[in-house]
């Protein structure tokens, strides 16, 4: 059974070898190629999972060394893998949403020409995406970590003849960049306090080590999951990367990748639970974030802007339940999988709007599509009503499970956790309806572009809304699946483990309490799109608005800090080099040329002149002579 | 007496130079199949090499051969190579081919240029390659001082000769104005190195009459001069050592080089052709930092021991002020040249760390650099051949017309931003990890260059390669089968030692064990030690 | 007679002294003087003195030969080429570089200083005198030295005198590579260049200035550069004489006028009487 | 008196020349100085061959008239061809070394 997980990895790497160096000769059967070998590493992640059942929650855990990898002196890394319950968890929704949406993008990428080449980078970010969560120990991770960013690089870049996307992909790269920091630092941190960094001794020893330089470990960790998780402060990128393809958009920054941050933290619960602070840290950027991603999601015109705002919010949320410690990490893990199918779901039906209105991407030039395509519509609708968390639907029990442990903090922490979080509930009603009204309700509000051709809606073809649907099944029940009888708890309990936390008021009030604030959004959505029609072009708004449309400031402080910042540093920079470094030596190079000019007057070429030096040295020599005599 | 090896590995480029060189002017064609066919000669005995040589004998030196020379001043003609060295020699010989190939073309006579600019001396470029090969094999192979500096200095001169003699096409510029610009890249060159030199020299100088003072009869044997410090027979007053070990460390630091001696290499590194650049930077400048493991280290612990914190600083400023001058750099070469000098200051981090992590990665980190470096810079020689341009901002959108070469130059660039799962991010880490292990605060500033590497290498492929198509950049071809045959082993090259680098790491641990025990340094222990057992897992 | 001597005979000493000078003389002459027959001769006369030394020195053979081969050969031919090169601007003793003459005296001064320090502290007290090296003659001891010890280096000297005198040959001689120039066609070459056709104006204004270093004079009385030869007026030997010649024709005439004047008051006597 | 006074009168000589030749610029004369030079020379010999009382000195004195005659012709050969061509004995004018 072991070898099969390096096969899960490998499947999909071969795929992208296969169609990245095969040539022209692939350019039609390459979708198909790159889906198969999506299915494959699913079916394989089945067989695995169906062994994992077969045997009982202690011993589920498989690891396996395929061979060392980098072994010098006291420092040994392996490739090695690690399969236990936390990412078999993974491995599925990864294949699974991942063999999706590989089906959506034959649809949806037939009539683009270098698709090949598409299908090759969704197969290598899929191989990374799950070397990420079988690795063994840190390094391996830190591999799948930075491939899936270069995954998402070479994806959000795939239209590279446009300069946005060009600058999006390499904005992307750079935040993430930042982030891997942070986790190169923690691996090194882990090397100097255990000598190791294979998940088994470093979890185990994380009790023996001392806080500070948990602390230290666990900060450098929650950096680099704010940069692979868009979270504040590294969240700008996620915005732009919405400049990829919408299945990118889906599969990468909405389902799985973006999900990476929560899964280290997840996976490194027990050093976050020895640093209390470094949990602090983490609530504290799950909060923010959440709010922030939720307010930004309401400002925003651009349908995928929205949901990327709103996946920001949603995985603020399963940051805030992971750094909870053990009351939170299956919630988080749980919200995780739910807002893998439903936020999928969403992204496929906003790409399959945007296929249908000739890639218009503005909300406001929607309007009423219910009626021309059906089965985007209603898919699109059970994913929203699963997002908001509307009784029943997968959305509903995860996310008010957070925010029950949210509260369960306990002291004010808990009442500000969980107010933020139940906040945060009302905000992305709102912003759900708001989208969803705007698109499929009111009056068709498009007209001819500039070059005349009126979009005509229509409805996509197979490949795309089979996807839809069944990511749409996902979202309606995977949610009760897990919840009924804890299945889920049950399940990753042997590796999280887990706390029961008491609420300081009982599980019903919260949940009344998010239902009203649930229909407090709706209704103030429904309010302000649904009665009165909505204008095509976006009113001024408040200044918060207004700050949101610019994702509230942040980007701009970026800019201004940043990047001109180091562009000046970098100049001042050349300059010094070219005049100060270089200048010194140049400098010394024309003293010397000075000298020997002047030197070289003694040469005037005139016999006599040499006479001279030669008489003048004679003197000398016998006035040697004689002194030699003399001493 | 067996076969000797090394002296052989030495000896067959020299020939192929002198061979090469005496191929009539009418048959260019020739001159360059006998240029390969030497270089991969070479290759050969390379190999043989790394199949003779066993990580796990006792001795220091392997392979080893020792004849007197000069008498009189005690001066020996040995030969012998260690982990360290013979890995270095194997990549040498194995970039030699590529440099050869990608060049084929780089002397021939200059289409369209003025007649008096048109003629190219085919011949003595590749010759002056050879020539350069088979200095910097024996300066890998000689483990007596003297000789070493011997050929540590006589490579200045065919190097001197190939970045003043041949350069790209003018493109927008004069050909006068070219040739002025490239006399000065190889005159600063030549005078930069020669000034190391010469302090090495005296140096050099002093170290005999020290050894000549103590041990009766004065010698450049370096197994010699360690054993007799072993057994106390040779003891430096502090005073002498350090300023010993700063002549040979000044040398070696312009070669490497180190801030802020490093601005020739971007003038060299510019004007010169690519495969002259990839010479450069990818094999001589090796010279410099393997001579830091080999002879600063094993000659001068204690200086050494005594210089690491002011070099460790200057490491770190070539690593991020590299950095930051690449990203503010409009010339293609010049912006690798940068990349360049922030990465020798990774491989000086990692040798100065003093731990096994550190020189084990620096080690490896200068096979590839070697590598990756060779990759980037040849697919940006064939750009620029193409467009006939340096600038970075005459091209963009090139992946639409050539999505081979686009692809090639991403790996490349890949590469030296050293991404996992590629050879360079191996030795990168441990550098890091070494470094980190003994200096915290030195590994976090070295790991800001890595946000940096990235940033320089994105930003140049999305100016060049993304975006509209430029003018200048419509209908450019893709790469051609040579130009193939040359970048696609490298990237399996990069690709194989990034996933299974275990073949080199095993051959070079011994020896930075070696060193390390030279130096009486022993890596610091973890606060809560795992046992082995465990740490497999 | 081998005996070491300390002194030499009194004679000896006087002559020394005497001609000493007149050698030192002679030497600063040669350097000095301006025009290089001057010098020539200067060094002719020091040489001279030098043969005397040798003479008193013991050295008869040397003597003669300086006088004979020196003074008669050698300074014969340095004035035969000073009259071939004749004068130039090469004599004048104006110093044209620049720092040259103080740089030149100071090492002077120095060699000289050093080189009268060196032989004063090497102990040469007594001597022993030539008595028994010149006992068989000294032109044989001599001979018996150059034919014996010396044999080679007579033999290359010899060599040496051939080709330096083949050499000399050489160098002075010059190839005529085109035909001479015949009288009619220097004829030609004038008339034709145009200026000064008729043959230059003889020198010499008066009857009673007919000499070659009096120029000519033109009407308006300025002398005319054409009539004399360049040499002399190169070694500045003109005699000038527009001047005089000027003052002496207002002089006559004066006297013309007074003459008349006188004769004319003679007849009115005469008349009156 | 002591013969060494020769010796003295020869150094003085000798640097008469010595400046004569660097003060010169006929080439004649300076000619005429390197012959001062080498009679002095010449004087020393006689007078050291005097003070050892045996004739080598004078045998080298006399070589040195051999090789200063050779000299001689050949120099004044070289002067007037230069003059020949330069039209001038001035040794400033045969500057050609001069850059």
């Amino acid at each position: 059974m072991e070898n099969l997980i390096g096969l899960l990895v490998a499947a999909p790497l071969l795929g992208a070898a296969v169609l990245l160096c095969g040539g022209r000769r692939l350019d039609r059967s390459g979708p198909w190629v790159g889906t198969l070998l999506a299915a494959v590493s699913f079916a394989l992640a089945v067989a695995l999972f169906a062994d994992m059942l077969g045997r009982s929650g202690e011993e589920r855990t498989l690891t396996t060394t395929v061979f060392s990898w980098v072994p010098v002196g006291g420092f040994r890394a392996d490739v090695g893998f690690q399969l236990d319950q936390l990412s078999m968890t993974f491995v599925l929704l990864i294949t699974g949403v991942g063999t999706l949406i590989h089906l959506y993008s034959v649809g949806y990428m037939e009539h683009d020409e270098r698709r090949r080449r598409f299908f090759g980078y969704l197969n290598l970010f899929l191989a990374a995406m799950l070397l990420l969560v079988v690795a063994g120990n840190y390094l391996l991770l830190y591999v799948g970590w930075e491939g899936v960013g270069l995954a998402s690089y070479l994806l959000i870049g795939f239209w590279q003849h446009k300069p946005s996307a060009a600058t999006a992909a390499k904005k992307a790269f750079l935040v993430n960049r930042v982030g891997d920091m942070g986790l190169s630092i923690a691996i090194m941190l882990m090397f100097t306090t255990f000598g190791t960094f294979a998940f088994g001794p470093v979890l185990e020893g994380a009790g023996q080590a001392g806080e500070g330089k948990l602390t230290a470990v666990g900060l450098m960790l929650l950096l680099a999951a704010c940069g692979k998780s868009a979270q504040v402060p590294l969240q700008s990128w996620l915005g732009d990367a919405m400049e990829g393809p919408t299945p990118v958009s889906a599969l990468i920054h909405a389902a799985t990748m973006v999900t990476a941050g929560v899964y280290l933290i997840t996976r490194s619960g027990a050093l976050f639970d020895a640093a209390p602070t470094a949990q602090t840290a983490v609530v504290t950027v799950g909060a923010v974030t959440l709010l922030f991603g939720a307010i930004v999601g309401c400002a925003k015109d651009d349908i995928k802007k929205a949901l990327a705002g709103s996946t920001m919010s949603q995985i603020g949320y399963m940051i805030l339940a992971a750094g909870l410690g053990p009351v939170g990490y299956v919630f988080a893990i749980m919200h995780l999988v739910t807002h893998g199918f439903f936020k999928a779901g969403l992204f496929l039906g906003a790409g399959s709007v945007m296929h249908g209105m000739n890639d218009e991407v503005d909300m406001r030039r929607y309007g009423g599509l219910r009626k021309y395509m059906p089965v985007t519509f209603v898919t699109f609708g059970l994913g929203y009503l699963a997002i908001i968390g509307f009784p029943g639907l997968s959305g509903f029990f995860s996310k008010d499970k957070i925010i029950e442990a949210a509260f369960a903090k306990g002291g004010t922490e808990g009442w500000i956790l969980g107010g933020a979080a139940l906040l945060g509930a009302g905000i992305t009603a709102f912003y759900m309806t708001r989208v969803m009204l705007m698109t499929f309700f009111g009056e068709r509000r498009w007209q001819p572009d500039a070059d005349g051709n009126a979009p005509h809606p229509h409805e996509s073809p197979k490949t795309m809304t089979v996807p839809m649907v069944i990511l749409a099944f996902g979202s309606v029940f995977a949610g009760g699946l897990f919840a009924v009888n804890d299945t889920f708890l049950k399940w990753l309990e042997p590796v999280t483990g887990h706390a029961h936390g008491n609420p300081p008021v009982s599980a019903l009030t919260v949940t009344a309490a998010t239902m009203v604030v649930l229909v407090l959004g709706v209704a103030l959505a429904w309010a302000r799109y649904g009665r009165k029609p909505v204008p095509v072009t976006a009113p001024r708004g408040s200044w918060l608005t207004r700050a949101a449309r610019r994702d509230l400031l942040q980007d701009d402080f970026n800019h201004i800090v940043l990047v001109r910042g180091g562009e000046h540093l970098t100049r001042s920079l050349v300059y010094v080099d070219h005049t100060l470094v270089d200048g010194v030596v140049n400098g010394t190079a024309a003293s010397v040329g000075g000298l020997s000019g002047r030197m070289r007057r003694l040469q005037n070429g005139y016999a006599r002149s040499y006479a001279v030096s030669m008489f003048g040295g004679a003197a000398v020599l016998i006035a040697a002579t004689l002194l030699m005599r003399a001493v | 007496m067996s076969f000797p090896l090394l002296t052989a590995t030495a000896v067959v480029p020299a020939v192929g130079a002198v061979a090469t060189a005496a191929v009539p002017a009418a048959r260019r064609a020739a001159a360059k199949w006998l240029a390969l066919g030497f270089s991969l000669a070479t290759l050969v005995l390379a190999a043989v090499q790394l199949v003779r040589f066993d990580p796990d004998a006792a001795g220091p030196f392997q392979l080893t051969e020792s004849h007197a020379w000069i008498k009189d001043f005690g001066v020996r003609y040995e030969l012998g190579v260690d982990g360290i060295a013979v890995v270095l020699i194997a990549l040498t010989a194995l970039l030699i081919p590529f440099i050869v190939l990608a060049g084929w073309h780089d002397a021939d006579p200059l289409e369209g240029a003025s007649p008096n600019w048109r003629w190219r001396p085919t011949q003595g470029f590749f010759a002056l390659i050879l020539m350069v090969e088979a200095m910097v094999v024996i300066s890998f192979e000689a483990t007596d001082v003297f000789l070493f500096y011997l050929f540590f200095e006589a490579m200045l001169i065919p190097m001197y000769f190939l970045i003043g003699g041949f350069g790209d096409r003018a493109g927008e510029r004069s050909e006068e104005e070219t040739a002025a610009q490239r006399s000065y890249a190889a005159v600063k060159f030549l005078l930069y190195n020669l000034a190391g030199g010469l302090i090495m020299m005296a140096a050099v100088i002093g170290l005999y009459a020290v050894t000549a003072d103590q041990l009766g009869m004065g010698t450049f044997s370096l197994q010699e001069i360690v054993q007799a410090r072993a057994d106390g027979r040779l003891d430096l007053a502090p005073a002498a050592e350090r300023s010993l070990f700063l002549g040979f460390f000044f040398a070696f630091a312009v070669k490497a080089p180190l801030w802020p001696l490093h601005t020739w290499l971007p003038n060299a590194m510019g004007e010169a052709t690519a495969p002259v650049a990839v010479l450069i930077t990818a094999v001589v400048d090796k010279v410099g930092t393997f001579a830091m493991l080999r002879f600063c280290l094993q000659l001068f612990p204690e200086a050494s021991k005594w210089a690491t914190p002011v070099i460790v600083a200057l490491a770190l400023v070539s690593i991020v002020y590299g950095a930051l001058l690449a990203v503010g750099q409009r010339d293609i070469k010049r912006l690798v040249a940068y990349a360049s000098i922030s990465h020798f200051g990774f491989i000086v981090l990692g040798i100065f760390a003093m731990t096994t992590q550190g020189q084990g990665g620096a080690t490896l980190y200068m096979v590839n650099h070697g590598i990756s470096t060779a990759a980037l810079m040849l697919v940006a020689g064939f750009l620029i051949s193409r467009r006939g341009s340096r600038l970075i901002a005459d091209y963009g959108g090139v992946q639409k017309v050539a999505p081979v070469l686009a692809g090639t130059f991403l790996v490349g660039g890949l590469a030296t931003l050293s991404l996992p799962g590629l050879a360079p991010f191996v030795s990168e880490f441990l550098v890091l990890v070494g470094t980190f292990s003994r200096y915290p605060a030195a590994g976090i500033i070295a790991t800001v260059g890595i946000v940096l590497a990235a940033l320089y290498v994105l930003v140049l492929y999305q100016r060049t390669m993304t975006g509209p198509v430029k003018d200048g950049v419509r209908g450019m071809p893709d790469l051609r089968v040579r130009e193939l045959a040359v970048v696609a082993p490298l990237i399996a090259l990069l690709l194989f030692l990034g996933v299974y680098p275990k073949p080199l790491t095993e051959i070079i641990d011994p020896a930075v064990g070696h060193t390390m025990s030279q130096v009486e340094k022993s890596d610091p222990k973890p606060d809560v030690p795992v046992n082995e057992a465990e740490a497999a897992k | 007679m081998n005996t070491a001597a300390t002194a030499t005979s009194t004679g000896e000493a006087v002559q020394f002294w005497i001609l000493g000078i007149v050698a030192v003389a002679g030497a600063l002459a040669t350097v000095l003087m301006k025009k290089s027959v001057h010098s020539a001769l200067s060094l002719a006369g020091t040489m001279i003195v030098l043969a005397v030394f040798y003479l008193a020195n013991g050295a008869y053979f040397l003597g003669i030969v300086q006088i004979v081969v020196y003074t008669g050969a050698i300074m014969m031919l340095f004035l035969f080429v000073v009259m071939l090169v004749g004068v130039t601007a090469a004599d004048s003793l104006k110093e044209t570089l620049k720092g040259q003459r103080w740089l030149a005296g100071l090492c002077a001064l120095g060699f000289g200083i050093l080189l009268i320090a060196g032989i004063g502290n090497a102990s040469l007290k007594e001597f022993t005198g030539l008595g028994q090296a010149n006992s068989g003659g000294n032109v044989e001891g001599l001979a018996a030295l150059v034919f014996t010890k010396y044999v080679f280096a007579f033999e290359i000297t010899g060599a040496l005198l051939i080709t330096a005198a083949v050499g000399a040959m050489v160098l002075t001689h010059r190839e005529r590579t085109e035909r001479a120039v015949t009288q009619r066609e220097l004829a030609e070459r004038r008339v034709r260049s145009g200026k000064q056709v008729p043959p230059l104006p003889a020198p010499g204004v008066y009857a009673r200035h007919n000499a070659v270093d009096v120029p000519g004079l033109l009407p308006d009385g300025t002398p005319s550069e054409l009539t004399v030869n360049p040499t002399l007026r190169a070694r500045g030997q003109i005699r000038d004489v527009s001047g005089t010649a000027l003052r002496e024709l207002a002089a006559l005439e004066q006297r013309a006028q007074e003459w008349r004047e006188h004769g004319r008051s003679e007849d009115a006597k005469g008349a009156g009487k | 008196m002591n013969p060494v006074n020769y010796l003295y009168l020869a150094a003085l000589l000798f640097t008469i020349g010595a400046t004569g030749v660097l003060l010169r610029r006929n080439a004649i004369v300076v000619f005429m100085c390197v012959e001062l030079m080498l009679n002095a020379c010449n004087l020393a010999f006689v007078t050291f061959s005097r003070l050892h009382g045996n004739l080598d000195g004078q045998i080298i004195a006399f070589f040195t008239m051999v090789v200063a005659a050779a000299e001689v012709v050949i120099g004044l050969a070289i002067i007037v061809t230069i003059f020949r061509s330069r039209h001038s004995a001035s040794v400033d004018d045969a500057n050609l070394l001069k850059l």
